[in-house]
């Protein structure tokens, strides 16, 4: 038994050697598995924002039931990956809650941006702070560290603990922009995900963060600026101001598979149905637009 | 002073100590398992993941889990057990082997997140393997190498110099020797290594995310075709493991049950390991005596 | 301490047709020497015992015999079998301790049955035959007088055994290779006197068919059993004799000064 | 005759054996050398960029608390000073293995020198479990119970190096424990003895004798508990607050350089400023445990060499 222990020892290292490097041999023709042609089949890799990755994989099993010699493998990673994945070519789609123009490495020219769902972000406090609602201007100064305790804004005397997101991620892009005005924030606890900042935010007294709309419940308290509420309606006409794209990108053109599938991604049948579940909001629904820059024009 | 207090004393300490560790450990475990055993149902286990309609299982999670670790153990293991031997029994005592043992020291004391990303670059971009459970496994075997290559240079040392020169004075070359009596003495050892490395695989999420992937697409059990790509042996899918779901799930999922599924991930996990420990001892304890012949 | 002239020295040469002959052998660990200039001979079918204090260097020049020093010093000099030199490092050491077998000081048996303690090597070395090996470990357990009170129990752990019965079945594991020449470096040293006295009686019944080279440091047992004696003191040789002429009629001081006690 | 000469002078199987045996151990260590050599250099090759090629001034970057990678300071150079991770890093580890080991010490004790059989055969299998649970279920654990609990205590949030020691607490006892317990296993059965019979009781020589002979293994123990402690990054990240300030005391938010690592890495593009920065915080990690390494092996040599004498 132990002969044949060492054998196979052998045979499995020698294999692993050379499955090395036969696929370091294959890597110089990487293109043929990520952006396969012909018509109705081929491979589809689509990488990049953790946000999206839910919608895109049930997307991607509901369309495979009917197009069943397209696979479609999704994966997190984050925008960033997702953006200079697929400027690299190695994936198909990259996957961002991002503007390709507002990161920093990223050509937008050469990617096809393809708008798949809006997300809207709200403020959420923790609930026994007492506040229900805030001035835009309160809010940036909370957010810039000049506002200090809840009882400015008209809450209880309690140290304001803010949570911002991670540096370079779509969301604190999103809110920063439509909230800061080009201002900093102050240094504070960062957490990238929406789980996490959830968590913290329903058990840390005094703490204030923002969550995409999906993640609101009743364990943290929703805050309405300038009175207006942060709703999906509200969202499609810009009278609530934080929302963003979520961005499926390919380099170039979209071709066959992947157009195939794009094209699934903005059907009714994900819009209307998929969409809405994930807690996002049809790009259909949208009466406004928004650019990479954020100027928000009427469709 | 008095010797015997201090040893009184000293003892008593001891006791407070391991009492407190207990306590510790009894209540992680009592938290973990308290929490998640109530949600642990037969179609829980039995089940695919939901995206966000609760009632979703671990099927596939667990059965990733189990893979990923028995393909991390097929790579790591030879080249551990090589290394090893090498360690105890070629290695001279100078710079170079110094060098080498520093260097596997490093090894192990990587962050994990390093080496997902590391392995995502070389495995996954580089090499073209995609995000699939041979990346997975193989970023893995980074972590294992180190432990288990320890483990086993410890567990052959451990083994009474007699006995090689027993096997080489019958004329029998070293290699013989190492591999068919001074390895199935050491065995017990060399098992617990396993074990314990085998838990740090399984609990691994972080190197997993960017090689390993975090999807776990629909499989079929019954395709047992390994180069098929709906097969679940296929080790060039992706595939999320135990760990990794537990993760995605209290990080971003908006699953409506995301806490019980959580909750119920972790008491599997821990029960997969505590069976896992078990028959791991079970069967090192049944080939130590077959192989030695103690009864 | 007294000082004894290390060239002042009496070794014979043996009218007879040698087993195993050293010309030279020096060893030393690093920079320390721990053999001189060693030259014996070793005849055929006998019974040959290396005497000697602590340190002295008598393990040390017997493992030189099989070999068994090539990792830890280095070895200078021609080692003698069958006109082969086997220190040559050309020479093909394991079969050299095959024919050349060893027992160590401490009994180390397999941790496995008694069976494939002795049948293992066997196996090993290309024997397949079930009835041979079945005979070997019979003849084998019967020479090392080991038969009789194992032979109920032979796929029983080798570690159940007795210290004694473990050092008897180490014997036995050696001569079922069917060695021309048996190593014992101080064989019974571990032992209570009815396991010793049964080794030394199945070290005399083995000396029909093989010749053995002891080590030891109980001088009566040398006396006893061997017929020629080696004195070694600080790595030189300083008498080699038949046995009863070194312990009647020592030729030279150091050797009468360690039989009679008087030493050091 | 003839025949048992030629064979003595020819290579047999043995030989062959011994080769093969050679080059499969030689293969397999050359492996662990070549894969160690290639995430060094590919760390390395990643982590310099930030100052060969971004032109950031090294000194800067481990000296300055101020770290905002994506935008210019007045005098137009990018803000990476990695000093609050560096020292939030070095504090939560060594916190950490400075509580881990009296405890791991006593449990390994336990187990090999009071109730080597009872003892140990109840806690190896628990200590063996508790390597196993992922860190996320640690850093949920420690984001339910541990951070609250501090906050209760010491007010403020309750997130910070405090939290993240006591949860690596939890996670290196068992890799120190079972390292320990080894190492207490490899002190030969008669120095006990032979201290025992001189009188000693039996702390003195689990103290005089055990712990002192074994004291490199011990700190070999330790190290690779401060190893973990080092990489770990989910469970850290969330119970330290990841905000990159240099830490006031030890219930205030802070930042460790795997935190940071885990948190902004997907958020960046390769090869910009912000990701490579990202990858010199690496660098100092590797950095970093390369000197621990080499301070056990300096620990350990004298610790020999003490014994020897």
């Amino acid at each position: 038994m132990k002969k044949k222990n060492i054998i196979s020892a052998i045979v499995l290292f020698g294999a692993f050697i050379a499955v090395l490097a036969g696929c370091s041999s294959n890597s110089s023709s990487k293109s043929s598995s990520s952006s396969s042609d012909s018509s109705a089949s081929g491979k589809i890799t689509a990488v990049g924002s953790t946000a999206l990755q839910p919608l895109v994989e049930k997307a991607a099993s509901n369309f495979q039931k009917d197009n069943s010699k397209i696979s479609i493998t999704v994966q997190g990673g984050g925008s960033g990956t997702g953006l200079s994945q697929v400027q690299d070519g190695s994936v198909a789609i990259g996957n961002s809650d991002i503007f390709a123009e507002a990161k920093d490495g990223i050509d937008a020219k050469k990617l096809v941006d393809h708008k798949v769902a809006v997300v809207g972000m709200a403020p959420v406090v923790n609930k026994e702070t007492g506040v229900k609602n805030l001035t835009m201007a309160q809010l940036k100064d909370i957010f810039t560290g000049k506002i200090k305790n809840w009882k400015e804004v008209g809450g209880k005397d309690q140290e304001i603990t803010v949570v911002n997101r991670a540096e370079g991620s779509g969301t604190r892009a999103t809110f920063e922009s439509a909230v800061l005005g080009g201002e900093k924030a102050v240094k504070s606890q960062e957490q990238d995900s929406n789980g996490t900042v959830q968590k913290i935010v329903s058990s840390t007294p005094g703490a204030i963060s923002y969550l995409a709309f999906s993640y609101l419940n009743d364990k943290v308290q929703a805050v309405s600026i300038n009175d207006v509420k942060p709703t999906d309606k509200n969202v499609e006409t810009n009278d609530w101001p934080i929302w963003s794209y979520e961005h499926m990108y390919t380099k170039g053109d979209a071709k066959d598979a992947s157009a195939k599938f794009l094209k699934y991604m903005d059907s009714s049948a994900v819009q209307k149905e998929l969409v809405g579940k994930m807690g996002y909001i049809s790009i259909h629904d949208m009466k406004v637009q928004k650019d990479a820059k954020g100027n928000v024009s009427n469709k | 002073m008095h010797p015997k207090r201090t040893d009184k004393i000293a003892t008593g300490i001891i006791f407070c100590i391991v009492a407190t560790v207990v306590l510790i450990l009894a209540f992680l475990l009592g938290y973990i398992l308290m929490n998640g055993v109530p949600d642990i149902t037969w179609h829980f286990l039995t089940s695919q993941a939901q995206s966000f309609s609760a009632g979703g299982g671990i099927r596939d999670q667990l059965f990733n889990s189990l893979y990923l670790l028995i393909l991390t153990l097929i790579i790591s293991f030879p080249i551990a057990m090589g290394a090893g031997i090498y360690l105890a029994e070629y290695a001279k005592d100078n710079w170079i082997t110094d060098i080498i043992r520093t260097s596997i020291e490093v090894l192990s004391s990587l962050p994990s997140v390093v080496v997902g990303l590391f392995g995502y670059l070389l495995l996954v971009n580089q090499l073209n393997f995609g995000f699939s459970i041979l990346s997975g496994a193989i970023a893995l075997t980074f972590f294992n190498l180190p432990l288990l290559t320890r483990n086993i240079e410890e567990s052959l040392n451990s083994v009474p110099d007699l006995q090689k020169e027993a096997g080489t004075s019958l004329g029998l070359s070293d290699w013989k020797t190492i591999t068919k009596i001074i390895i199935p003495e050491a065995l017990p050892g060399i098992l617990t290594g396993v074990i314990l490395s085998s838990g740090r695989v399984f609990g691994e999420a972080a190197a997993l995310i960017y090689t390993a992937g975090q999807s776990a697409p629909t499989v079929s059990y019954t395709n047992w075709n390994i180069f098929s790509s709906s097969s679940f042996l296929n080790p060039m899918r992706p595939a999320e493991t135990l760990a990794v779901h537990i993760w995605k799930v209290n990080t971003e999922a908006v699953t409506p049950d995301a806490a019980a599924i959580s909750a119920g991930s972790s008491a599997v996990l821990i029960i997969v390991i505590l069976l896992f420990n078990l028959s791991a001892r079970f069967i090192g304890n049944r080939i130590y005596k077959k192989m030695t012949a103690a009864k | 301490m007294k000082t004894y002239d290390f060239n002042d020295n009496y070794i014979i040469d043996i009218d007879a047709e040698n087993a195993i002959e050293t010309d030279n052998v020096q060893v030393s660990y690093g920079k320390n020497q721990a053999i001189f200039d060693t030259s014996l001979e070793f005849p055929r079918f006998k019974i040959i015992s290396l005497i000697g204090a602590s340190g002295s260097g008598k393990s040390t020049y017997l493992r030189c015999l099989n070999r068994m020093n090539d990792k830890i010093a280095t070895v200078t000099g021609k080692i003698m079998y069958r006109n082969v030199d086997i220190n040559d490092p050309k020479t093909n050491v394991y079969e050299v301790r095959k024919h050349i077998g060893m027992v160590f000081q401490r009994p180390n048996p397999f941790a496995k049955s008694i069976r494939e303690n002795i049948q293992f090597a066997l196996k090993e070395n290309g024997i397949h035959d079930k009835n041979e090996l079945e005979e070997r470990l019979e003849l084998s357990l019967q020479d090392a007088a080991l038969w009789e009170e194992v032979k109920d129990e032979l796929d029983t752990s080798a570690l159940a055994l007795s210290g004694g019965q473990q050092q008897r079945l180490c014997i036995a594991r050696s001569i079922a290779m069917k060695p021309d020449i048996l190593l014992l470096d101080e064989p019974a040293s571990a032992l209570d006197p009815i396991s010793t006295s049964k080794i030394e009686d199945t070290v005399q019944l083995l000396s029909k068919n093989l010749t053995v080279i002891i080590v030891t440091h109980n001088m009566q047992q040398a006396s006893r059993i061997s017929d020629y004696t080696a004195f070694f003191h600080m790595g030189h040789i300083i008498e080699y004799n038949e046995t009863r002429k070194i312990f009647t009629n020592p030729k030279i001081k150091a050797t009468e000064d360690y039989i009679s006690g008087d030493f050091g | 005759m003839d025949d048992i000469q030629r064979k003595l002078q020819q290579n047999s199987k043995a030989t062959r054996e011994d080769r093969l045996g050679k080059v499969i151990c030689y293969t397999c260590i050359g492996f662990i050398i070549l894969l160690v050599a290639c995430i060094l250099y590919f760390i390395a090759s990643k982590g310099i960029a930030t100052f060969t090629k971004d032109h950031v001034n090294v000194w800067q970057f481990l000296t300055t608390s101020n770290w905002e990678p994506g935008n210019l300071d007045s005098k137009g150079h990018p803000m990476v000073g990695a000093l609050p991770m560096i020292v939030t890093s070095f504090s939560v580890t060594l916190l950490a293995a400075l509580v881990a080991t009296p405890f791991a010490l006593g449990v390994a004790i336990f187990m090999t020198e009071i109730s080597a059989k009872k003892g140990a055969k109840m806690l190896q299998p628990v200590i063996e479990l508790l390597v196993g649970i992922p860190s996320v279920v640690y850093g949920f654990i420690g984001l339910s119970l541990i951070v609250p609990f501090i906050r209760g205590i010491f007010g403020g949030t309750g997130f910070g190096i405090l939290s993240g020691t006591l949860v690596l607490f939890v996670m290196v006892l068992p890799t120190i424990t079972s390292l320990t317990v080894d190492s207490l296993k490899a002190v030969p059965m008669h120095y006990r003895q032979a201290s025992l019979a001189l009188g000693a009781t039996r702390w003195q020589t689990i103290y005089k004798v055990i712990l002192r002979s074994a004291t490199p293994g011990i700190l070999t123990a330790i190290i690779f508990g401060m190893a973990r402690a080092f990489g770990e990054a989910l469970a850290v990240q969330m119970v330290i607050g990841n905000a990159i300030l240099m830490p006031k005391n030890l219930v205030s938010p802070a930042s460790t350089l795997t935190s940071k690592l885990t948190t902004d890495i997907g958020n960046t593009v390769m090869g910009t400023l912000p990701n490579d920065a990202l990858w010199s915080l690496a660098l100092i990690l590797l950095l970093m445990s390369l000197v621990f390494n080499m301070i056990v092996r300096f620990l350990g040599k004298r610790g020999n060499i003490k014994n020897a004498s």
